[in-house]
């Protein structure tokens, strides 16, 4: 047996979520939550919550073109969050940062804006591991401009299979687009080495970032990428805010995303012309005290440290792969060297759902299901998964109790 | 111990589905989804034209215990029995699941009352219903 | 001089908005805000504030595909926020409402789903009063399908001259999109007879209803009106959270707008096959709590009552243009028979902007630029105009306020 | 009584602004604008290339007493001086502005001291530095 270090995370950080200290009802007893399905969404810290509540009950004005105080109180914050995000991610420019509701509207962004240097016969590359918000806009993207579409296989650990790919490079591959994270396997990608190699054949680096940001120090720079997605509600903030990363070299070139007001400088009753980045991609009034509280969200987080965030998260997950494997019928997918705090697993003779559902009832939350990932459930040739997840407020004991629970399904099942 | 859907009865159909076999011979096209978790069905049914009765319902399809044991039951409450009451029982006891209605009476199958938990579980009536559903559009087939 | 009835809402609504009662330091002095920005933004009632909270304090998850209680509490309540935005418009089923981040959102997916039914030679119409988000869409749309865009007129009360197009219907026209409130001169278009008219001819018919549902008591059937497009934070909602209803038997046969999780059913590595409606259109996590706290503020606009709200809104429309008036040198654009709470304005020898700053420095905000309206500042001869907008928490005393205020600046500047 | 910005020698430079003439000559392309509030201006340098000197600067627009003051103000700060040395100051004033730099030294020209004022409003500091702007890119034409 590996030693596994159980210490804690110096601050007691689980004082800070107040849903945590949330008891939910069974039989008429009180038991606590244990949230384990935080690669779907994380709780919020009180500071966020705290944050939102005073921009409605001081600040609340729509941005940029005000000329009262609450206008500039507003934007001033607003842009300040934008340079939160700027320096959380390592980025050059603060302009470099465009809000989004998420992931996957800053990936469908990507797609619609990138649409004119794919051309027939032009190939884009993705992964087979791909979140469906990875997947479909591409897709449809091959489908329009008569390009092809083309994954990286992954191996039985849930790693990439990248040799072949870079030894035999094809030179109509002009967007490679994976992601950093997997949401089923918990395998974190090489996406230095991959965009290195990419860009040596002068191809846009797009990289899927919602299981990445959230638990690793990023820096874009080094990275290298193009353009890097991330959703804030899956790293301590409100739900409809996340941002996209761009190279300003790429935004500057970039037609608009969506139309209305804010993306245009000047507009006229039969064309318009479009204003500078990132306004250009922000059309309409944004989320704007999601995007403070996605700042705050960051503040929080940079506090704590993302290198601390990311080693108590290792061996947090290390302890609890190591226990789920003594467990006799239960098999996990993914076993990359790299990982994440992403755990799938199956259970013989017990459905995903069921493993699910009975654990609620023990009052954790997992979640079961294809995850947004159907292609790689083929290939696994299963239609579901339980999985659980943690982030940086979960705790040793509650794995301990996991795992207790998951002794006695199996025990009910057989 | 657990929840009440995972009482002995239910496990029972589970462990021991009725009625369950072999429906390979039926296309892509036959089979009913549950887009949530990806657990599908095939539905066979044994129909006598002349009398407008269902003889035997059949199925084929791996999922949840909730899923299986309403498939199981559901395939039991419907043998001999004519066509135009299975719609009816069906549409009843899909609204009664969704909270909409009644608990309707299938023949006095006791086992049904069990699902009555799921009515807080609104993910989990799909995996219920998914069969009903489906049976109800193959007889929309015959 | 005409008698206005100054009476107030029964209810002392202004308690209930914790902002309204903020004080801005001027000088060493405190001084009152008074919020006259409403068509940009409104403020949000303490229900609404504590509703945020308490989703985050005590039911965060991420909705559909949970099988744990948090999931099933927050998709339960995602879900009745939508019945109750349904309720709210008299829309007759809730999958014809979409959660968008807001009526720019709404307008840019109904102009891209809409495109297969726009030919080469065909004819958008809109009106020469639209904001920009209800014609850059359709501008692109347009260049994109080589389809021409025309424009619906305006007269000197800032009225649509609607006889010249209904006495000689152009049938290439196969959309018209135009906004039931106008965010410059208030007026409120004759939505319902435009609808029926246009559809006598088997037009589609878009509405922005962005200044419109805020204020009204709206029916979409009675308008019978294909889309309608709306905005929270325009409604004491808050930011990031929006919504296009849209008639079932239209929803359900369009193609989906952003791509990724939840819209679609089923996800091969090569195609896709899309979910029903209303998640079709709702790609990737949504704002979640957006949408519920739209929900809080539908119920708590709905106790006022919407009839009694647009009441109280029109007399002090009524009695600010009243005062206004009396200013020599000061002129009010738009002067429609149907009208909001909004007015633009302008002053001899004052700018706009020098307008806004100055009533800031009293305390007062107000909004000057072009609102997001260059055509109709061009077709005026005008780069700018002051606006003030009232919501039904706005009081007489205010207006007097403003008034005396804007004597003062007259002055000064003469 | 009112806000400093708005202080009597602004208000002078507003309602009698220096330099302003008639550049309808010039062309849309050669217009500046602001695209907040759709102001513009266009700017005539009177240039000697021999020595590199700016003789006077004039300019044709409308706008607010921001706008107004600040382009008047400017147009008498940098009579006959060097391109180069106008450049640097143009720089000067904008970062500081913008609450990146000091307060400059425009040849002891006490009314910028005004504009201070602005740093606490973005929005106006577009005003106030469109002309400074403009001339900036004219000088890149010479
Ligand atoms: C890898 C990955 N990509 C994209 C997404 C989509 O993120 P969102 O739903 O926040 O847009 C997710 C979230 O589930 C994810 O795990
Ligand atoms: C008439 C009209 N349409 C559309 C919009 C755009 O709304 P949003 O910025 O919330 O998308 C506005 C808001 O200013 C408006 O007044």
């Amino acid at each position: 047996m590996k030693i596994i270090e159980k210490t804690q995370l110096s601050t007691n950080v689980r004082m800070d979520f107040p849903i945590l200290q949330r008891k939910l009802v069974r039989n008429n007893d009180e038991i606590p939550l244990i949230y384990l399905d935080n690669a779907a969404t994380t709780q919020k810290p009180q500071v966020v919550i705290n944050r939102i509540a005073h921009f409605y009950t001081y600040q609340n004005a729509n941005v940029h073109r005000a000329v009262h105080q609450l206008g500039e109180e507003a934007t001033a914050d607003y842009e300040n969050a934008r340079r939160l995000v700027q320096k959380f991610i390592g980025a050059a420019f603060p302009e470099e940062i465009v809000f989004t509701r998420g992931t996957t509207e800053a990936l469908n962004m990507t797609a619609h804006v990138l649409g004119q240097f794919v051309k027939a016969g032009d190939t884009i590359l993705i992964s087979a591991m791909e979140h469906h918000s990875n997947l479909v806009p591409w897709q449809i993207l091959a489908e329009k401009n008569k390009a092809s579409l083309r994954f990286i296989p992954f191996d039985e650990n849930g790693e990439l299979i990248l040799d072949d790919l870079f030894n035999n490079w094809d030179d109509s591959i002009k967007i490679l687009s994976v992601t950093h994270g997997s949401n089923v396997f918990g395998t974190i990608n090489p996406i230095t080495e991959i965009t290195r190699k990419a860009h040596e054949h002068g191809c846009i680096v797009v990289v899927d970032g919602a299981q990445s940001a959230p638990h690793l120090k990023i820096d874009v720079q080094e990275i290298g990428c193009d353009f890097y997605a991330v959703s804030g509600h899956k790293m301590c903030a409100p739900t409809g805010i996340g941002f996209l990363y761009g190279k300003k070299e790429w935004l500057e070139k970039l037609p608009p995303y969506q139309s209305g007001g804010e993306m245009i400088k000047s507009v006229w009753l039969e064309s318009s012309i479009y204003n500078d980045i990132p306004y250009r991609f922000e059309a309409g009034t944004p989320n704007i005290c999601g995007a403070i509280a996605l700042g705050e969200a960051i503040q929080y987080l940079s506090k704590i440290g993302m290198a601390k965030i990311h080693e108590y998260e290792r061996n947090l997950t290390n302890y609890a792969l190591e226990k789920m494997q003594g467990i006799k019928g239960l098999k996990i997918y993914g076993n990359a060297r790299n990982r994440s705090s992403v755990i799938s697993f199956e259970m013989e003779n017990i459905h995903p759902h069921d493993i699910a559902q009975i654990l609620d009832h023990q009052g954790i939350a997992i979640r079961a299901g294809h995850h947004c990932a159907q292609p790689v459930m083929r290939q696994l040739k299963l239609s579901s998964l339980a999985r659980v997840s943690f982030y940086f407020y979960n705790q040793f004991e509650e794995i301990d109790y996991l795992v207790k629970q998951l002794y006695k399904l199996r025990e009910f099942f057989n | 111990m657990y929840h009440d859907l995972y009482q002995e009865i239910l496990m029972d159909h589970y462990k021991n589905p009725r009625n369950k076999k072999n429906l390979d011979y039926l296309s892509d096209q036959e089979t009913h989804e549950n887009s949530l978790c990806g657990d599908s069905v095939k539905i066979e049914i044994d129909y006598d034209k002349k009398t407008g009765m269902v003889k035997s319902v059949f199925f084929d399809g791996r999922g949840c215990a909730v899923f299986t044991s309403a498939t199981s039951i559901m395939t039991e409450v419907f043998e001999n029995k004519p066509v135009e009451e299975i719609r009816k029982k069906i549409v009843e006891f899909i609204s009664w699941l969704r909270g909409e209605g009644n608990e309707p009476d299938l023949y006095g199958f006791e086992e049904i009352k069990a699902f009555e938990g799921l009515i807080q579980y609104p993910v989990r009536i799909k995996c219920a219903t998914l069969s009903w559903h489906a049976l109800e559009k193959e007889l929309g087939k015959l």
